[in-house]
């Protein structure tokens, strides 16, 4: 039995060539929360737009799989993939200004797909909308559903966008840097908020961030990635405890934390860089041949 | 990173080659109108009116583009309207893109009370038709190649304070100009060494674009017979007669008309390619 | 002492609710601020967005005027000096911003955006100090010859840092300058910023939304909520035993890289 | 609350540039030529006919007086008697006004459906060469005025293939007597279809001139914040969901990307009615701009400024309406 997401060998490439992603697999089970973790430009985030089918134009899947609840999403047409990630996966966005439409007001925003893609019945939608605002704890649900975005902020947006993420009760979650535009108090709520909504609902959690904090509080496990190569893979606590990838170890001493009173900050050491620099080409090497 | 960065200099456009290569014909014949033409522009000849191209029958040498119904020799008046439409498109340009693009910098960037007054009269500006306003103007003040330059210059010079005032509104708001008061720059210095910089090749693009215009005006001016005096060889003048006689002689609309539109587009596509080309910051 | 500030206000008038007749309403962005900067320190200045943290450090700068108060730089107030008068004194006191996409002129080359204030406060030396300034911020000389575009994000702040040290101020303010940058290149940058201030004696204010990141820095630190200063105090004190709520609050949320952190 | 607030301010504002307006036309045709009176007067007109013209206008006193007795008249709708055409102005202008609004909506509406057209093509096949002919053809089009399109579309249509009018607006033998001047209008109304058509190939062909430029632009605006708006994280999130690219665009790029689209139509359309002048002239089409360059070359000034301040008028009303029209349609403003 396969996990319910398994990404085998993932290769993503700029339609001019330059590879973006470099073979990559990782395997996420229902119930369980696996973290993505890079620096910008390590491709992180095409990992979850390679399941979603949402990959900018000048970017192509040139190999691998993609198998979600036992199908290979690469293998079968484009708009039944599309219909299956609808029905199966959800995302929570980045950025909650741009990820709800300003020309709308919230309720249709909410239940519009459940009515248009999923068939429900009108009432059936909007008992679920507010049922579900309810859950992420949004007080008068009923008036946010009649407000505009620009009305609310930014901490309700995110809110509102998580409650839409769980609507159709999907069994895989793709959260893209979820609370990166929010302040650290927000932050904190939102981020229990997601993992509580994703224990109620038992769903799989892929979660791309490039704070090391936030995935030893949301993850079971994680993939680290260089350059859009898995530089390490593991378990939450055993990579805390003992990091294994020079890389690894090198991003954790750059990461500041003011427990640490002394305060010294290693950079990534130039030295670390070179070595998995060699291990991108090395692997470039190896998959040309 | 492994990113491609760094400075690609990017090849010379096409249209860039085009459009440039056009405008130096143009000049060329205009510059050498009386050593190239095959006739005087003016001379009229009532025997030899209306005869088409060389490539027809009935035509006679010495008139390649055929002659009007007064039997004046199309390619000469082409070459010599070449002359007028030139002179206008670099002095009225030039003048309303000094014009223009000083009061829109300085509404961009000053805002408050300059940027109130200009804005306000660019408003009321933008409530004329133009071509009305034009030939208004025309009508006051009397025809003749100030008259015109002056016209476009009245006329136009809203165009450039619009799209100068938002770029530099937006340069405005940078924090490269806050960072020049934090160095102890004046105001007047920032506007110009730092926001200046920022929105030249937007004014080169607009002031390409509105050479092309003021052809395009003088056409219309000397269309409406309010240019120049009026046997004096203009495009607009031969496209105004060769629309009353279209259908009896064609070459007289359409080598002027071809002339015109190619003038035209190689203005602004030569905006655009120097825009691109001049552009240090790649998109 | 460097700054002394005292009391000090800033309120904006709010155009979107302004009547048809009559001043619009204002909006209190800084309420009643008091605090001093000796000279020597390293100020952390922390708070959440909307705190007016930013706001505060372009007062500081007088890139704004302050509504009442007053700003005391090395014995002169500046509170409401004009820009004229101000221009000779701006030599002193210089800033880092947050995005050095938006503060580097990208039509000028590095050379031109280290050199250009140097040249406006007649320096000699143009090309020498150029040169020392990328030296101490690490950079190539050869990057005196790119545009900003040509850099990577580091490098870039790097450049903001130089132009700034460049005129040997005493006094330099960083706004939120590690906030766009990865960790990699934040803890270089950082490393640098802690450098300078040593070799060069400079007095720092550090504007932060980062609590981790201004441990690492600075001597004491301020923590602004809703325009208020709620706490006020030595590094160590904060980090250890928390006066205010918002600052508690503000500590408990930051997530450690540590799965045994209490996290609930 | 706040948008009635809007609105009024609006209106103060509108009021502002329409006094600016009037000065600039009392100074441009009274204060600049010698001698107003001269060039107000048909020749052969007697001592007493300038005696009485100088009391009317109060040639007398002072300028600014004459200013106010001027704008006064305007105001009320008098802008005196045409030289040329011998009849009241006001009464001249409103008969013609029909013909140039319908030649206008049309242009417009032309541009709205082939600039719309163009945009959502040259997005939902974005990246293919179909994106490339758009950004060729729009910029090509952008580039040439009305005035090189409107004799392009002569040759090409009146000559070489000679299937459409290229002079005037409707053809003799049906002029039916309409009892208002909006031909077309009354001709939909009255069912003449055989009429209807004629209207129309005489209107297509000056129509088209008008709207390819604005075509263009609109399709070059239309599709760039189409753009920008389908990298927004909430299309991401609908194409997520299961919707097709076709109803992503449509449904949510859409709805969001008119916005700044609107606002440059307004000012564009305002250059469009401009741009009648020259091409009602070009095509012979009776309108108002046909007759405003009669009356500049017969000097005729009364119906000069009659014509000028009609077309103001006209252009402040359609940025006021595409102002009011922008507040209403973007929340942000509604509720703010």
């Amino acid at each position: 039995m396969r996990p319910f997401l398994s990404i085998r060998n993932l290769s993503v490439a700029l339609k001019n060539g330059g590879l973006i992603l470099r073979n990559v697999s990782l395997d996420v089970a229902v119930g369980k929360v696996h973290g993505l973790v890079g620096e910008s430009g390590a491709g992180k985030s095409m990992i979850g737009k390679s399941v979603l089918g949402t990959l900018p134009r000048a970017l192509q899947i040139t190999g691998g799989e993609i198998w979600l609840d036992g199908v290979d999403l690469l293998s079968i047409p484009p708009a039944q993939r599309r219909k299956r990630i609808g029905a199966t996966a959800a995302l929570i966005p980045q950025d909650p200004l741009t990820a709800l439409n300003p020309t709308r007001r919230i309720g249709p925003q909410i239940t519009r797909r459940l009515v248009d893609i999923l068939g429900w019945t009108k009432a059936d939608a909007q008992a679920r909308a507010l049922e579900l605002l309810e859950e992420v704890q949004i007080a008068d649900p009923a008036r946010v559903m009649r407000n505009y975005p620009h009305e609310l902020s930014g901490g309700m947006r995110q809110r509102i966008l998580i409650a839409s993420a769980f609507a159709a009760k999907p069994k895989l979650i793709i959260a893209d840097e979820p609370t990166t535009a929010l302040d650290v108090t927000v932050q904190k709520q939102i981020l229990r908020l997601i993992a509580d909504m994703q224990a109620r609902h038992g769903s799989a959690l892929l979660f791309v961030t490039h704070d090391l904090g936030v995935v030893s509080k949301v993850c079971d496990a994680l993939s680290v990635l260089y350059a859009g190569k898995v530089v390490e893979d593991a378990q939450m606590r055993r990579f805390f405890c003992r990091p294994v990838h020079p890389y690894s170890r090198a991003l954790l001493a750059a990461t500041p934390t003011y427990t640490n009173p002394t305060g010294s900050l290693m950079p990534v050491p130039q030295s670390v860089i070179d070595a998995v620099e060699r291990e991108v080409v090395q692997h470039d090497r190896r998959w040309r041949a | 990173m492994r990113d491609a960065r760094g400075n690609r200099r990017q090849p010379i456009g096409l249209r860039l080659w085009l459009s440039g290569g056009w405008l130096l014909i143009l000049a060329c014949a205009a510059i050498f109108a009386p050593l190239i033409a095959p006739q005087d522009p003016l001379a009229q000849d009532l025997f030899s009116g209306r005869l088409p191209p060389f490539w027809e029958s009935g035509t006679e040498p010495g008139f390649w583009l055929g002659t009007d119904s007064l039997g004046r020799d199309v390619l000469s008046r082409m070459l010599y309207g070449a002359r007028l439409a030139l002179i206008v498109a670099l002095v009225a340009g030039t003048l309303t893109c000094i014009i223009g693009a000083s009061l829109g910098l300085i509404a961009g960037y000053y805002r408050g009370w300059p940027d109130r007054i200009i804005s306000r009269f660019v408003d009321i500006w933008m409530a004329f038709p133009p071509v009305l306003f034009a030939i208004l103007l025309i009508a006051v003040i009397g025809t003749g190649l100030t008259s015109i330059i002056l016209a476009i210059v009245i006329i136009d010079w809203t165009r450039f304070a619009r799209v100068i005032r938002a770029e530099a509104m937006g340069q405005g708001a940078m924090d490269y100009v806050a960072s020049a008061q934090v160095a102890g720059r004046t105001r007047f210095g920032t506007m110009l060494t730092e926001i200046l910089p920022n929105v030249l090749p937007t004014i080169v693009a607009l002031l390409t674009l509105e050479m092309g215009i003021a052809v395009i005006v003088e056409a219309i001016l000397s269309f409406v017979n309010l240019s120049i005096s009026t046997d004096a060889p203009t495009w607009g003048g031969m496209i105004s007669e060769g629309r009353t006689s279209v259908h009896q002689a064609w070459w007289v609309l359409v080598f002027p008309l071809i002339t015109l539109f190619l003038t035209v587009l190689s203005f602004s596509q030569l905006g655009e390619g120097l825009k691109d080309r001049f552009d240090p910051v790649l998109r | 002492m460097m700054y002394r500030i005292e009391n000090l206000h800033l309120s904006l008038p709010d155009m979107t609710r302004k009547p048809l007749l009559g001043a619009a309403p204002r909006i209190e962005i800084l309420k009643s601020l008091t605090f001093d900067v000796p000279k020597g320190a390293v100020l952390g200045i922390v708070g959440g967005s909307g705190s007016g943290k930013s706001t505060l450090g372009r007062v500081m700068l007088r890139l704004l005027e302050p509504t009442a108060g007053s700003i005391v730089f090395d014995g002169t107030d500046i509170t409401h000096t004009d820009e004229v008068q101000l221009r000779p004194m701006r030599r002193r006191f210089q800033m880092i911003f947050q995005d050095p996409m938006s503060s580097l002129n990208p039509r000028r080359r590095v050379d031109g955006i280290i050199g250009g204030p140097l040249r406006l406060h007649g320096l000699d030396g143009l090309r020498s100090r150029v040169d020392e300034a990328l030296d101490m911020v690490g950079l190539p000389r050869g990057f005196a010859h790119r545009y900003p575009h040509e850099l990577s994000g580091g490098q870039r702040q790097r450049v903001g840092i130089a132009r700034a040290i460049a005129l040997r101020p005493d006094f330099i303010l960083a706004d939120e300058i590690v906030s766009g940058l990865d960790v990699s290149s934040q803890a270089q940058v950082l490393n640098l910023l802690e450098d300078l201030v040593r070799e060069l004696g400079l007095t720092l204010a550090f504007i932060s939304h980062d609590l981790s990141v201004i441990r690492r820095l600075c001597s004491r630190i301020i923590v602004l909520h809703q325009g208020l200063i709620v706490e006020d105090a030595e590094t160590a004190e904060l980090f250890t035993s928390p006066k205010a709520a918002y600052t508690r609050e503000l500590l408990q949320a930051i997530p450690l890289p540590d799965p045994d952190q209490p996290w609930d | 609350m706040a948008l009635l607030r809007s609105f009024l301010m609006r209106l103060i504002s509108t009021a502002i540039t329409l006094f600016g307006v009037a000065v600039i036309v009392f100074v441009v045709i009274r204060v600049v030529p010698g001698n107003p009176i001269a060039m107000m007067l048909p020749p052969g007109a007697t001592d007493a006919d300038i005696a009485r013209l100088q009391a009317q206008y109060g040639f007398d006193k002072s300028i600014f007086q004459q200013f106010l007795i001027w704008l006064g008249d305007v105001v009320q709708g008098d802008f005196g008697t045409s030289i040329s055409l011998r009849q009241p102005v006001s009464e001249l202008v409103l008969n013609r006004l029909p013909a140039t609004l319908e030649l206008s909506i049309m242009a417009l509406t032309i541009a709205v459906l082939l600039g719309g057209a163009m945009a959502l093509l040259g997005t939902r096949y974005r990246g293919t060469k179909a994106e490339g002919a758009v950004d060729i053809g729009a910029g090509m089009a952008l580039s040439i005025p009305d005035f090189l399109w409107g004799l392009v579309l002569i040759l090409l249509f009146g000559v070489l293939w000679p299937i459409f009018n290229i002079s005037g607006r409707i053809s003799p033998a049906l002029n039916i007597d309409f009892s208002t001047n909006f031909y077309l209008f009354e001709a939909i109304l009255r069912l003449r279809f055989d009429v209807i058509g004629d209207l129309l190939g005489h209107m297509l062909m000056p129509a088209l001139a008008l709207a390819i430029p604005l075509a263009a632009i609109i399709a070059q605006l239309l599709k760039q914040s189409l753009k920008e708006t389908m990298h927004l994280d909430y299309v991401t999130l609908a194409r997520t969901r299961g919707y097709s690219e076709h109803s992503v665009i449509i449904h949510e790029a859409l709805p969001n990307a008119v916005l700044p689209t609107l606002t440059l139509v307004g000012v564009q359309f305002t250059f469009l009615i401009g741009g009648t002048v020259i091409i009602e002239r070009l095509f012979s089409y009776e309108g108002l701009g046909n007759m405003a360059i009669d009356a500049v070359i017969n000097r005729d000034l009364p119906l000069i400024q009659g014509i000028v301040i009609l077309f103001a008028l006209l252009f402040t009303l359609v940025n006021l309406v595409v102002d009011m029209l922008y507040v209403v349609l973007n929340p942000r403003l509604r509720h703010a």
